[in-house]
Formats: structure tokens, C-alpha cells, sequence
């Protein structure tokens, strides 16, 4: 196996991979969601990872984000083991993740959600004893990430999550995660709610975050998005990596064409 | 990793139509209304003022059935002093159903705590701080044990409390002895436990100590729901505990603490209640489950979790407090005062749906 | 596991009455030799939980139940059974309806009881009786047979006309203030008199169900400054009631026996093990009456009573 | 309006390469496992399987504590005749839950149609199939005020049955004057009434009709929640409200009908309640509410609604039934007997998690 | 206003609207989701209603089948107003619907959900009188419907919903709206979540149904499949229609111009 991808020719193959997963397992009952997955992030790039429904992309991510415990297998931060038991643990390790399920909580404003569980607190004794909120700033922020992907639609920031259309509640989402991630920023179909316009200021959300040094994780069904920012293409493929592609080597046909099983890579992983 | 952009296929070629695009940022609508679109809107900002509208509605209508006496400014203070306890405990039971869970042990906790107050403070003779501070102790691990099984056991918050009612009450009994200690016997021994009782003045009303500090109680819980970190995480984990720990909140932790926070106010609640009634009976509080549990329901919030405001539990209280007192001024036998009560709560929130619905 | 068993079937195990009446029972199982059992309903009027107390004593191979029914005539037969088991079913504090249903009975009796106070109220207040104001302070809205026998029983002690003797709230004179409901507790007590004050500020008498609401309804009193000019009856004979009496909190209270009642009962269930007969009923009663003694420290003119130091000799917990 | 694909951009490229995709159609995994794994998925696949585990380690506890006597089939048909009107009211209160919603008027409910169909078929001289059809209107009748209360004016399910328990509960003290019907009256003119309470001798075991009835109840609701559209409608009802609407099911109609039919379920209780206890009274089923909850959440319902099954809700009946018996066959004091029900509660319904949790 | 759109030159012009809106207004508190929007769809042909996040669409065809009761405005379907008062009332009349939050009940199996409402029943007196379910006909009709959308990697047909990867989820609402649809199926963005494989065949299926005479409204932020299936694009902006192109006289530049306000449509609606 190559755990660097087949066919890279591009200088980060040299430096040590910022996260990796060896031979995750996810069983539910009689359904296995993860079967020996593997998974290589280099640090400052864009990975993106295609498969088809159900081919256990985001059961990855999630155990890469602390979200699920797989049943098997090893996650290294940096080369070292890491045993992620919540998203918490992977917040901590500067990993932020955008989950297809949103993570909002439907009934709290644009605002709250995006600051929570890392509210800003009031300066002076307001904040340290009474731990009183700035709500004022917090708002204001929320407004400028929004405002930054172009969600000028949202009327009122402080609208509760549920009230919101599917694409807004999308852009919460983003906003959220690309303010707060200082290590990677894993992003689970950003876009697949999102308007053209919108989805535009994603990718290019995405490109300035690797440009802050971040590496990212886009799981994506958007072929010429993903070929047009990605720097490597994972292949998942029934629970496991298939394989590792450089989108300036292969065309997005080839890419469909592993991802449906219509054609086998070159060196199959694992 | 150095920026490769450049062998890699451009965006797609309509996309290039958003360079014209407007860039007009996020509209944040601000206009001047009409009075009753205003009032619509200020309801709908304000959903704890529906209730607040019911409430005066039915003291109103008490008011103009039973006559002056029900709305002399001492009638109305009394109303306030009748529901101190159930403010307190709903104040408690408040938290824990906005975490989507439900607390059937806050009576046991509160008969639990007073009577280890009295027995520590009268029959035991220590000193009446200690005791009172002991009893806020145990409240925090009555608490504690109930928040230690729902979190580490993951055991539904029904089943917990409703087996802790069972457990607190039976050592409450033992513990007492089933005896009552007597008034007299509180205050001359250790008469801090009845302070909350001593009745206070206010522009001719007459109040208690006790159902001040049950105002203050309020006060300082909406201070931390609408104004703090962790009320905000407290109706996050209520709305959708799995989304709230995606994005990184210590579901665990905040439930854990919201426990135990619930057993200290359910101690408070049973000084109150010691302030209330003078002597300490372990056969107190055995309605205070669902008494609360309806103060919460009334006034607005949802078991379901992720909804509802102490404001709102603190209205609902007086609200079912309003309709007893009316209720036993005019002269209707208790049996049908039972009958009335029934009849009045549920035409009381169906008055707030309708207020919201007109006001949505 | 020789040892015969006794089984006590209370109405709830929170009323001090009958946590009393257990500890009695249990050291008087002591002192007879027999191993007791005890159970009790979860509310007051809660039958069900009797009668599956009694099935399973069934179970259990009981030889004797002592039971003070929630529901006199709903529990009659389950006691049945019990019976046709040859079991022997004693009634404690409350006769079963019809009371032959049980082998024996000790009780209180509780219209006596209310009618003691009633008495002693209309003494103690003499000439003032006429224009008495009065508040009724019951246990709960179901009418339960204790409730209403000491309620009618202190109206007709008092001198007024009860309607319908089984049922509360259904007598016309003007003299009553109102009925309200305590649950038994100092809590329901206090609220109950709030409220009936703001009904008729004057009240002069206060009739309670039993010491608890007594002592709520007092600091009600108390906290409007008419603790000194009400007077306050109630019913149980309990230590902290008797106290009550002394500092003139309670101005009378009928004293019942719950140590005495359950002690003959187990005492009974002995004697019948060991193949004796079965207790008698007192003379002119369908019951064993373990007495009533009216506590007051202002005796009224021929009315029997004891004060509250000889009481306190005698209460029950 | 004919096919006009012709001039159109056709599909992008890369899409293609689908046609060469592989046409494998949908796999439904069948495979043989090892006798462990066996249970495990049986289990997995058959969560009422659990709580039956945890209800026969209950009975192996206490039949090696207590011995013989406890495990008699005497004395275990004895647990299942004392379970009955909590199955009975229990199978309403599943239902019920099922919706999401919770009934708290279901003892009211019970305890008024039996003293009606007692003062028709004793006190008036109705002929007894009579009064029991008309009792069982009377329960049709009052689920049916606590359907239009929640369904038309979308009241929450807690305060309609709240005021209805109340309402429901006066209506009985009122119309029964709060006098037990004697068992020899009821037996002599009308004994149908009584008849649920026939003695049964099954294998040596000595049932009622009564018991009967009722695990015949739990199987036709076991068939209607799992092998009919409106039982598939009620889940679909309280997982997702919003969801069932959308999908087009009248969850309004599904709502109301679920009321009258624990009406009804209600009605039916009351009958068997008069066979149990053989008189009627208006004190019964004063703990019904709570005893049918417990039932129905030791059996794993969620009270959030989308779970439940009325085999559980019989088997968590059960549960608490093993356990107040075994304990009073045990020499354990009646305080202590309370905790150690509150203990036993909180075990059994971890036990159930950690079964499902090694399972899963 | 030119209610059949601009730039028509599609025979469907001289055949009657099946299903027309005029004048919509849905008011949320401050938020204005439709203001006097329009709407026309014509017999047999696939009309892509594209926009902004947040622009309304969503709103747009939950009023026109039923799931919200607009402030204002009149409903047609063949000339005739209707009130819909529930999603019921219009797939009575035939409009069936896939909603955006996919309207599937968590803890249901994939085969009762598709079935959900319309359940199959046994024949014989089991189905008659007992009314009980035919099990082994819903699973296996419903495993031939996902097979028809390409879904291979459910593996289990009796799995929860709720335990379904995003794209296997909108795979089973868009099969049901499919498979029940009489005279017009609404799908919004019913490929979001879906694969490229997936996508393709749910593009499939929308021709096929409209061979089988039905009208299609389709919600879709994806460009390329608008143009490429569409017969008329509906553009929606800030709660209205702002007009309507045919895609073989517009590209999709313009209609993202038009979308976006970087341009003025040369007939602006209403
Ligand atoms: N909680 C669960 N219980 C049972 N099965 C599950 C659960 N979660 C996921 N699965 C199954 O695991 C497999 C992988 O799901 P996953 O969500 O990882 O797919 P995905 O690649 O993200 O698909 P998509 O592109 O549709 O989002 C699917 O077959 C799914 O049905
Ligand atoms: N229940 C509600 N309460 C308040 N505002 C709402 C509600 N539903 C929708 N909105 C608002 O109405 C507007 C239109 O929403 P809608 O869902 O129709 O948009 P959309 O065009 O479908 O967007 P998307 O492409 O993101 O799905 C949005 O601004 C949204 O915030
Ligand atoms: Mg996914
Ligand atoms: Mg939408």
C-alpha cells in the first residue's frame, strides 16, 4: 500500500502526514459502515474525499472528529496515537468539522449557534464574575462570517436556526467552522445545500483557509468543484479507501469511474 | 505546500456570471409600524409576555367575579406568598425540563433537606448556619446522585427520579422518624431557619423575606439563562443533546451540574418552605412534583427540552396560584373548586396559544 | 421462619398516626413472639395497594392482618378472602363496612372524637357560640370516612345541624365560614386558612382534620396577628399536637391510641395462633373502642378532659 | 408537450464514465455467525427482548431469596392478577406515549367509568350489559374531550389531561357522593360486572378472566401497532410530526382516534378494576397515572415519543410487580420496601441499557 | 406580466397552466419569505424553479402542495382555485412532493416510510377485516425502488431511516415521491445529498416521469442538470418570481446573472 496516494508528485509528500487513520472498523449491528478504512492528511492542503452514498465518508470523518469511537483501528495526530472520546477533544486539538447533520441546535439564534461553546465574555467584572455574555460583539461577528459567504438573505441575526432555509442554515455551519478552526477544517458536503453564489464563496472560504496554513478535509459529490480546489482525492469505496489520486493526473471521469467500482485503480490500497 | 492552482480546471464557465453579482450585504429589516403590528411584534419577540397577558387576564376576571377582596393589595401578596415554594421548586424543575428532562424528585429533596435542617439545628443543636449549610450540602448531592445517573448511566431522567423520589423519601421518613419538629421548638433553637418567614412591608403589601428571595431566585436564574455561557448551552443540550455535543459542548458535564444546581434550589426551597410553615414536617412537599411540574408547563415551556424561560414558570405558578385563591374566595365548594381548577388551566393555555397565534 | 406473622396494612407510611401505630405493632410482636409484616397504601384512599397487601400476605402463610382500610367497604373482599383463607382480620383505627366483615376491631371512635371538641368549643366560647365564625379545615376533596365522621362529629358536638351526616359541606348555617382542604399537612393547613380568612376576616373557630393542618393553619393566624383570638380544635393526640396544646396553639384536641390498638391487635392474632378464641366488641358497640380522651388545658364545665401534661404522658410520637 | 431534449447542453462529461459503472443492485446482507453473535443480533433486532431478559433475572433473584414461596405458581400468578389493571391502563398509556404525547386522565378516566357503570347496573337497575356499554361510552366520550382539546386547539397533551384528571376526577367524587358500591350489591344486581374477576385454573395456576383480558388486550394492541397501517401511522406520529404531516398522513385523526381508543382502553380497566376488587370505588386509581408511566418507561418507551411497545410496557408492568411482591415476601419493612423499589427501578432499567449496549 | 414566461417559444404555451399560483404572501413575524409571488406550470413539462438561498423557493411549493397556508394569494390547479389545507389535499389532487427536510420518520424502516399512508394491505380477510399489512410486498417493492435509483449500498431493508447516510435518506424520499406521483411530482433539491451515480439516475427518473405525462417542478442550485432537463426555469428572488427563461434561449450564465441581481430580466415579472 502507498499511504501517500498514487501517483502524487507534489512536494508534501515529503513531510509526515498531520492526520492519519490506520484500519478504522465501524460495525452497526448487522451494517459495516467502516471496513479497515485508511486516511492520510498532509498538512496545508486539500483533501478531498468522493464516494458514492453510503460508501462511508462521513462515518470517516466522524471518527476522525471524535464524534463516533470506531470499533477498530488507529487515528495519529501528528504521529502520534490519539484516542478522540468527543468532538470536544478534537475542537481542542484544533480540529473544527462541519457535519452533514449541520450540528445546530434548532431553536437558538444565528448568533448563539455560531459561538457555541466558545462564547465571548463582557470585559471587566461583568465577565469575569458575573461571566455575563457580549451578546452586541457576538452578533456582530455573526454577521460579518455570514455576510462573508454572502448569505445577505438572512433578515433578522437573531432568527432561530429552525426558521432558517436549508442553504442558510448550511452557511451557519461553514461560517462557524472556518472561524474557529486552527488546525484543520474538515467540512462535510458544504455545499450540497447551497446556492451557486454561495457554494462559491465556500470554495473560496476554503482556499483562504489552506492559505492560513489550515489543512482541509471536503467531502463533496460536486466533481468539478472538487477538481477544482482539491489538491489530492481520496477514493472511498464500500467502508475503505480505494485510493489516493492527483486531480492534475486523472480526469474527473477516471475519478467517477473508481468511486463506482466501473474501473480499479492503478495500485489498489489496502 | 506551496498554491498549485494552476493546471487545474477553472470554475465552470457560468459561475463567472457572480463577478457582476450584487454585493449588497445582509439586510437586517428595521422599520416603524403600526400600534398593533407593534404589539404583534413585541409578543413575538416576547413570547414570556403571553403568559404575563393571561395572568393579568385572570386577575381580572377573579377580580370583577369575587370583588375587592380578592384584588386587595393584601390578597395579592398573599397569592405571591402561597406560591413561594412551588416559584422555588419550579424554578429548579425549570432548568431540568429545559434540558429535556424531568426532576419527580425535587419534593423528596426538599422534605428531605428541611428535615435534616430541623434535626441538625433543633434536636441536634448545631449551631443554625451549620445546619442550614449542611442542608444545602445534601441538596447538592441529592442532586448529584440523580445527575451522576442519568449522565454516567445514560439511564432516562424519568426512570432516575422517580426511583430517587422513592429512595429520598424513605430515608427522609427514617431519618425524621415520621416526627414533626414544632414551630416553637424552630424558633427557639435555631430561628435563621425560619427567617425566610418574617413577613416585610412594601408600599402596604405584605410580603416575606421568602417570597422576595424567591423573586431574587428568579432574577438570578434568567440572569444566567439569557445572559451566560452556560444557560445558552443549557437549551442547546435541551433542543438536540447530539448536535450540541457535535459542536463541542460537555452535554455530560452541563447536565451533571444542572443536577446538582436543581438540589441546591430545592434546598433553598426547603428553607423556604421551613420560613413558610414554621414547624418542619417530613410529610411536606408530596405535591411539588406535579405542582411544578405544571408551573412549568403553564408557563410556557416544553418537556421536550430546548424550550421554555423562568419567567414563564414563576407566571405559571401564579397563575394556578390565582385561580386557588379565586377560587376559595368565591364561594364554591372544593369539589368543584377541583372541577374549576381542571377547566381554568387548560382554558388559560389555550388563551396563550391563541395570543401567540394571533401574534405570530 | 416458625414464628407466626402478622400482617399491618396502614392507610399510607408517611402519617405519623400510623408510623406510631407500627412501632407499636412491632414491639408488641416483640413481646408476643410473632414476626410482623408491614404494608401501607400509597395516598389516602389508595385500596389497591391494600389489596394486594393482603394477597400477598396470603402468600406470605399470615395468621393474623391487622388493616386500617382506605376505603372501608371497597377492601371488604379481599378481607374475604383473607378470611376464607383462616387468616384473622382485625381492623385497626377505622372499621371496615359492614364492620362484621372483620374478625375484630380497634378503633378510634372518630365522630366521638370530633363531637369532644365540638363540645368543648361550644363551652369555651359560651354566649359568643351564637355568633361563632367558623372555618373547617378537612383532609381532601374524596370525603373519606375518617374525614367527614370527625368533621360532622365536631358540628354536632358544636350544636348545628348536619344535613346529610355522611357527607361534608352540606350544612346551611351561617355560623360556617367555609370547608376547605389540607391534604393533612402544615402546608395545605396554612393555605387553607389564608384563604378562608380573605374570605371572612372575623373567623373565631377553627376545626382541623388533624395537628399538622392545626399547626399551618396557627402560623397563618400567627402572621396576621389574630393568633391570640381564634380559637383552634383538632384531633390525634400526637406529642407535638399535646405541646401544641400547652403553649396554646390548640386550644383542645381528641387524643386516639394507636400504640393501644395496634398492641391489642397483635396481642389478638397471638391469642388465635395458639388456637384461642377471637376478641369480643366493647359492650353497645360493633367495636373494641380503644378510647378517646379530650386534651385541653381549659377544661369546660362537664366535658371530661385531661390537660396537656397528663397527655404528654400518653401521646403517641 | 413532446420530447424537446435535442438542442440542450447534454450531460457533464465526467458523468460519463457512469455508463461504464457497475450495475450491481442492492445487497441485503445474509450471513450464518457464531451462537453469541446470534443473540447479539437477535437481540439487536429485537429490543423487547431485553427488559423480558431483565424481568426473568428479577424473578431468579428474588425465588433464591425468598424461595419457594415466591416462585410458586400460585404466587406467580398472583403478580400477574396484581398487574392487571396496571397492564390494562398501561397498554392506553403506551399508546398514548407512542404519539408523544403523556396521560395523566387515565385513572380519572378508569375510576369514573367504573363508579358509572356501578350506579347504572347497582344504584338505578340497568341491566348490566348496559351500564358496561355505557360505561364504555363514557370513555369513549372523555378520551374524546382530551382528543379535540389536543388536536383542535393543539394544547399540549400534559395540561389537557392535567385539567381533565382534575375534572374527570370531581365529575366521580360528584356523581358516586363519594360512596363505595358494595361488592355483595354489585354482585347480586349486576355480576357481569364482576365477571373479570372469575377464577381461572390454568395448569395448576390459578388465573382471572380478568388477567386473561388483559394479555389478550396487549396481543390485538401488539397486532394493530405492528401489523397495521394506522399502528405504523401512530410511530410515524410521535417520531416526527412535522414529517408524518408532510408525508401525508392525517396525524390529527391519528391523535384523536389514539385518545378514544385509551378511552376506552380506560373503560375496559375499570371493568376489569371491578372484577379485581369486587365493590367500587371512587378513591381507586389514584396512583394509576404514575403506576401506567413507570410501566410503560421500564418497558423502554421514550416519552419523547417513536418508541415504545406494548409487550414492553406489560414486561416493565411486570417488573415492578416482581418486585413490590418479592419484597413483601421478604421480610423487608414497608419504609424500607419503598427504597428498595426506587433502587430496584433504577437497576433493572440499567441492566436493560448495558444489555443493549453489549448488544448493539 | 406575461404569466407563460419570457421568451417561450415552446408549443406548451397554447395549453392551459395544470397548476397556478398568483399573488402568494407568507409573512414569518419581520421575515418575508413570499411577497406576491407567481407561479405557472403547464401540463407534461419539467419546470426548474432556481434562486438564492433563502429566496423562497422552498416556501414557494410547500405552499403550492399544501404543507404552509399562505397570508395571501390564490392557487389554481386546471383553472380552478383550491385551498389545500394539508399535504393531503394535494396528493389527493394528484401533487406529490419531496420536501427539503425529506418529511421521513426517524425511527421507521425504509420500507414503511416509503409506504407511509398508503400501505399496502393482504389480500383475503386478513387485509379486509383485519387490515393487516403486507409486509413481504412493501420490503420487496420498496428494495426494487431504491435498486431503480441506484441506492446499492443500503444493506439492509429493514434498517431505521435514521441510521441512513445523508444521500441514502434523499434517495428513499425522491423514490417515493416517484413511485406515488399522479399528475405532478415537486422535488426540492432532490439531488443535494446524492452522489454523481445517484444524481444521474434521480435525473433519469425525472424524464421518465414526465414521459409518463406528468408535470415536474424541480428546485436545483446544480446549473448544468437545470439546463440540461429543464423546459422552463422559474427564477425566483427575494420571495417572487422575477422571471421565467426558456433554457435554450438563455445560458446559464444569464440565468445566474438574473438570479443573482447582476442583471435585469428584459420583462421583469409581476
Ligand atoms: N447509526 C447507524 N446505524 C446503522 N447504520 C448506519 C448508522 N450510521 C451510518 N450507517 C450506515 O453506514 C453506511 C455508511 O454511512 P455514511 O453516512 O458514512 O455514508 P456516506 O459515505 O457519508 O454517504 P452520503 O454520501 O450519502 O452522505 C451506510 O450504509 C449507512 O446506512
Ligand atoms: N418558519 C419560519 N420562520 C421564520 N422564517 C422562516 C421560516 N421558514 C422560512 N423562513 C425564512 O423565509 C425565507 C425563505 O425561506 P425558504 O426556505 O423558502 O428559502 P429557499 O429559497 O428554499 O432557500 P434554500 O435554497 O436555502 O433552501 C428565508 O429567509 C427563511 O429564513
Ligand atoms: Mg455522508
Ligand atoms: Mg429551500
Amino acid at each position: 500500500m502507498d499511504p501517500k496516494g498514487v501517483g502524487m508528485s507534489n512536494e508534501s509528500i515529503t513531510s509526515a502526514p498531520l492526520l492519519q487513520a490506520r484500519g478504522l472498523v465501524k460495525r452497526y449491528g448487522r451494517v459495516t459502515a467502516l471496513d479497515h478504512a485508511d486516511f492520510d492528511l498532509y498538512p496545508g492542503e486539500i483533501l478531498a474525499v468522493i464516494g458514492d452514498n453510503g460508501a462511508g465518508k462521513s462515518s470517516l470523518i466522524r471518527a476522525l472528529s471524535g464524534a463516533l469511537v470506531p470499533n477498530a483501528g488507529e487515528i495519529r495526530l501528528d504521529g502520534k496515537p490519539v484516542a478522540f472520546r468527543s468532538p470536544l477533544d478534537a475542537q481542542a486539538a484544533g480540529i473544527e468539522t462541519v457535519y452533514q447533520t449541520l450540528a445546530l441546535s434548532p431553536s437558538l439564534s444565528i448568533a448563539d449557534n455560531m459561538f457555541l461553546g466558545r462564547e465571548l465574555r463582557r470585559t471587566g467584572l461583568l465577565g469575569t464574575v458575573c461571566r455575563m455574555l457580549d451578546r452586541k460583539a457576538m452578533q456582530r461577528i455573526a454577521r460579518e462570517k455570514l455576510t462573508e459567504l454572502g448569505l445577505m438573505t438572512v433578515q433578522n441575526i437573531n432568527q432561530c436556526v429552525e426558521t432558517l432555509s436549508g442553504g442558510q442554515r448550511q452557511g451557519v455551519a461553514v461560517a462557524r467552522a472556518a472561524a474557529f478552526g486552527s488546525r484543520v477544517v474538515i467540512l462535510d458536503e458544504p455545499t450540497a445545500a447551497l446556492g451557486v453564489k454561495e457554494s462559491r464563496r465556500v470554495l473560496e472560504l476554503i482556499l483562504d483557509v489552506r492559505r492560513r496554513g489550515l489543512a482541509v478535509v471536503l467531502i463533496s459529490h460536486n466533481m468539478p468543484h472538487v477538481f477544482e480546489i482539491a489538491d489530492r482525492i481520496h477514493i472511498h469505496r464500500l467502508g475503505r479507501r480505494l485510493t489516493v489520486i492527483d486531480p492534475k493526473s486523472y480526469t474527473m471521469s477516471d475519478a467517477v469511474a473508481f468511486m463506482t467500482g466501473a474501473r480499479a485503480p492503478v495500485v489498489a490500497a489496502a | 505546500m506551496t498554491d498549485i492552482g494552476n493546471s487545474r480546471p477553472a470554475a465552470q464557465a457560468f459561475e463567472l456570471a457572480l463577478d457582476k453579482g450584487e454585493s449588497r450585504v445582509a439586510e437586517f429589516e428595521v422599520r416603524t409600524r403600526a400600534p398593533l403590528q407593534k404589539l404583534q411584534h413585541f409578543l413575538h419577540a416576547n413570547p414570556t409576555a403571553v403568559p404575563a397577558i393571561v395572568l393579568l387576564l385572570s386577575v381580572a376576571a377573579f377580580g370583577s367575579v369575587v370583588g375587592p377582596r380578592f384584588l386587595s393589595m393584601f390578597n395579592l401578596s398573599l397569592i405571591i406568598q402561597q406560591v413561594t415554594i412551588i416559584g422555588v421548586i419550579g424554578a429548579a424543575q425549570t432548568l431540568i425540563v429545559i434540558t429535556a428532562g424531568i426532576d419527580l424528585s425535587v419534593g423528596a429533596i426538599m422534605v428531605l433537606c428541611s428535615v435534616i435542617m430541623g434535626k441538625l439545628g433543633v434536636a441536634m443543636g448545631l449551631a443554625a448556619p451549620l445546619a442550614l449549610l449542611i442542608g444545602l450540602a445534601v441538596g447538592a448531592g441529592c442532586g448529584a446522585m440523580n445527575g451522576v445517573l442519568v449522565t454516567r448511566f445514560k439511564l432516562p431522567p424519568f426512570i432516575v427520579t422517580l426511583g430517587t423520589w422513592s429512595i429520598f423519601f424513605a430515608l427522609n421518613l427514617w431519618y425524621s422518624a415520621s416526627e414533626t419538629i414544632r414551630s416553637q421548638d424552630v424558633a427557639k433553637f435555631a430561628s435563621l431557619l425560619q427567617a425566610l418567614g418574617t413577613p416585610v412591608n412594601i408600599f402596604g403589601a405584605r410580603f416575606t423575606y421568602g417570597s422576595l428571595f424567591m423573586l431574587a431566585l428568579v432574577l438570578a436564574i434568567w440572569f444566567v439563562l439569557n445572559r451566560t455561557a452556560f444557560g445558552r448551552h443549557l437549551y442547546a443540550v435541551g433542543d438536540d443533546p447530539d448536535a450540541a455535543r457535535l459542536a463541542g459542548i460537555r452535554t455530560d458535564r452541563i447536565l451533571f451540574s444542572v443536577y446538582v444546581i436543581a438540589g441546591v434550589i430545592c434546598a433553598l426551597g426547603a428553607w423556604a418552605l421551613i420560613g413558610r410553615i414554621g414547624s418542619i414536617s417530613p410529610q411536606a412537599g408530596q405535591t411539588a412534583n406535579l405542582d411544578s411540574i405544571t408551573a412549568v408547563v403553564v408557563g410556557g415551556a416544553s418537556l421536550f427540552g430546548g424550550r421554555g424561560s423562568i419567567v414563564g414558570t414563576l407566571i405559571g405558578a401564579l397563575i394556578v396560584g390565582v385561580f386557588r385563591n379565586g377560587l376559595a374566595l368565591s364561594d364554591v365548594d372544593v369539589l368543584w373548586q377541583e372541577f374549576a381548577v381542571g377547566w381554568l388551566i387548560i382554558i388559560a393555555v389555550a388563551l396563550d396559544q391563541w395570543i401567540r397565534k394571533v401574534s405570530a | 421462619a416458625d414464628k407466626p406473622i402478622v400482617g399491618l396494612i396502614t392507610k399510607t407510611s408517611t402519617n405519623p398516626f400510623f408510623v406510631k401505630m407500627k412501632a407499636g405493632a412491632e414491639e408488641a410482636a416483640k413481646a408476643n413472639d410473632v414476626e410482623l409484616r408491614s404494608f401501607a397504601g400509597k395516598v389516602d384512599g389508595d385500596n389497591e395497594s391494600q389489596v394486594a397487601a393482603i394477597e400477598n400476605l396470603i402468600a406470605a402463610g399470615a395468621k393474623g392482618i391487622l388493616i386500617t382500610p382506605n376505603d372501608s367497604r371497597a377492601v371488604v373482599p379481599a378481607v374475604e378472602k383473607a378470611r376464607a383463607a383462616g387468616i384473622l382480620v382485625i381492623a385497626l383505627d377505622t372499621p371496615l363496612d359492614p364492620a362484621n366483615a372483620a374478625d375484630a376491631t380497634f378503633a378510634t371512635d372518630n365522630f366521638l372524637a370530633g363531637q369532644l371538641i365540638g363540645q368543648w368549643a361550644a363551652k369555651t366560647l359560651g354566649a359568643k357560640a351564637v355568633s361563632a365564625k367558623i372555618a373547617l379545615l378537612d383532609l381532601n376533596v374524596n370525603q373519606i370516612s375518617v374525614d367527614v365522621a370527625r368533621d360532622q362529629g365536631f358540628l354536632k358536638g358544636f350544636g348545628i345541624d348536619l344535613g346529610n351526616p355522611a357527607k361534608i359541606g352540606d350544612e346551611k348555617d351561617a355560623r360556617i365560614v367555609g370547608h376547605d382542604v389540607t391534604l393533612g399537612s402544615e402546608e395545605g393547613g396554612r393555605k387553607a386558612m389564608e384563604n378562608l380568612l380573605q374570605k371572612d376576616p372575623d373567623i373565631s373557630l377553627v376545626y382541623t382534620i388533624n395537628e399538622p393542618a392545626a399547626a399551618g393553619a396557627y402560623e397563618a393566624l400567627r402572621s396576621v396577628g389574630r393568633d391570640k383570638d381564634v380559637l383552634i380544635v383538632s384531633v390525634d393526640g400526637g406529642c407535638p399536637g399535646v405541646r401544641n396544646v400547652k403553649d396554646g396553639v390548640i386550644g383542645a384536641t381528641s387524643m386516639q391510641f394507636p400504640l393501644l390498638m395496634a398492641a391489642k391487635g397483635v396481642e389478638a392474632v397471638k391469642t388465635f395462633a395458639l388456637g384461642g378464641g377471637r376478641p369480643t366488641a366493647s359492650p353497645g358497640l360493633d367495636f373494641v373502642n380503644t378510647g378517646v380522651e379530650l386534651v385541653s388545658d381549659n377544661p369546660a364545665a362537664d366535658l371530661r378532659s385531661i390537660d396537656s401534661a397528663a397527655a404528654l404522658n400518653r401521646c403517641w410520637g
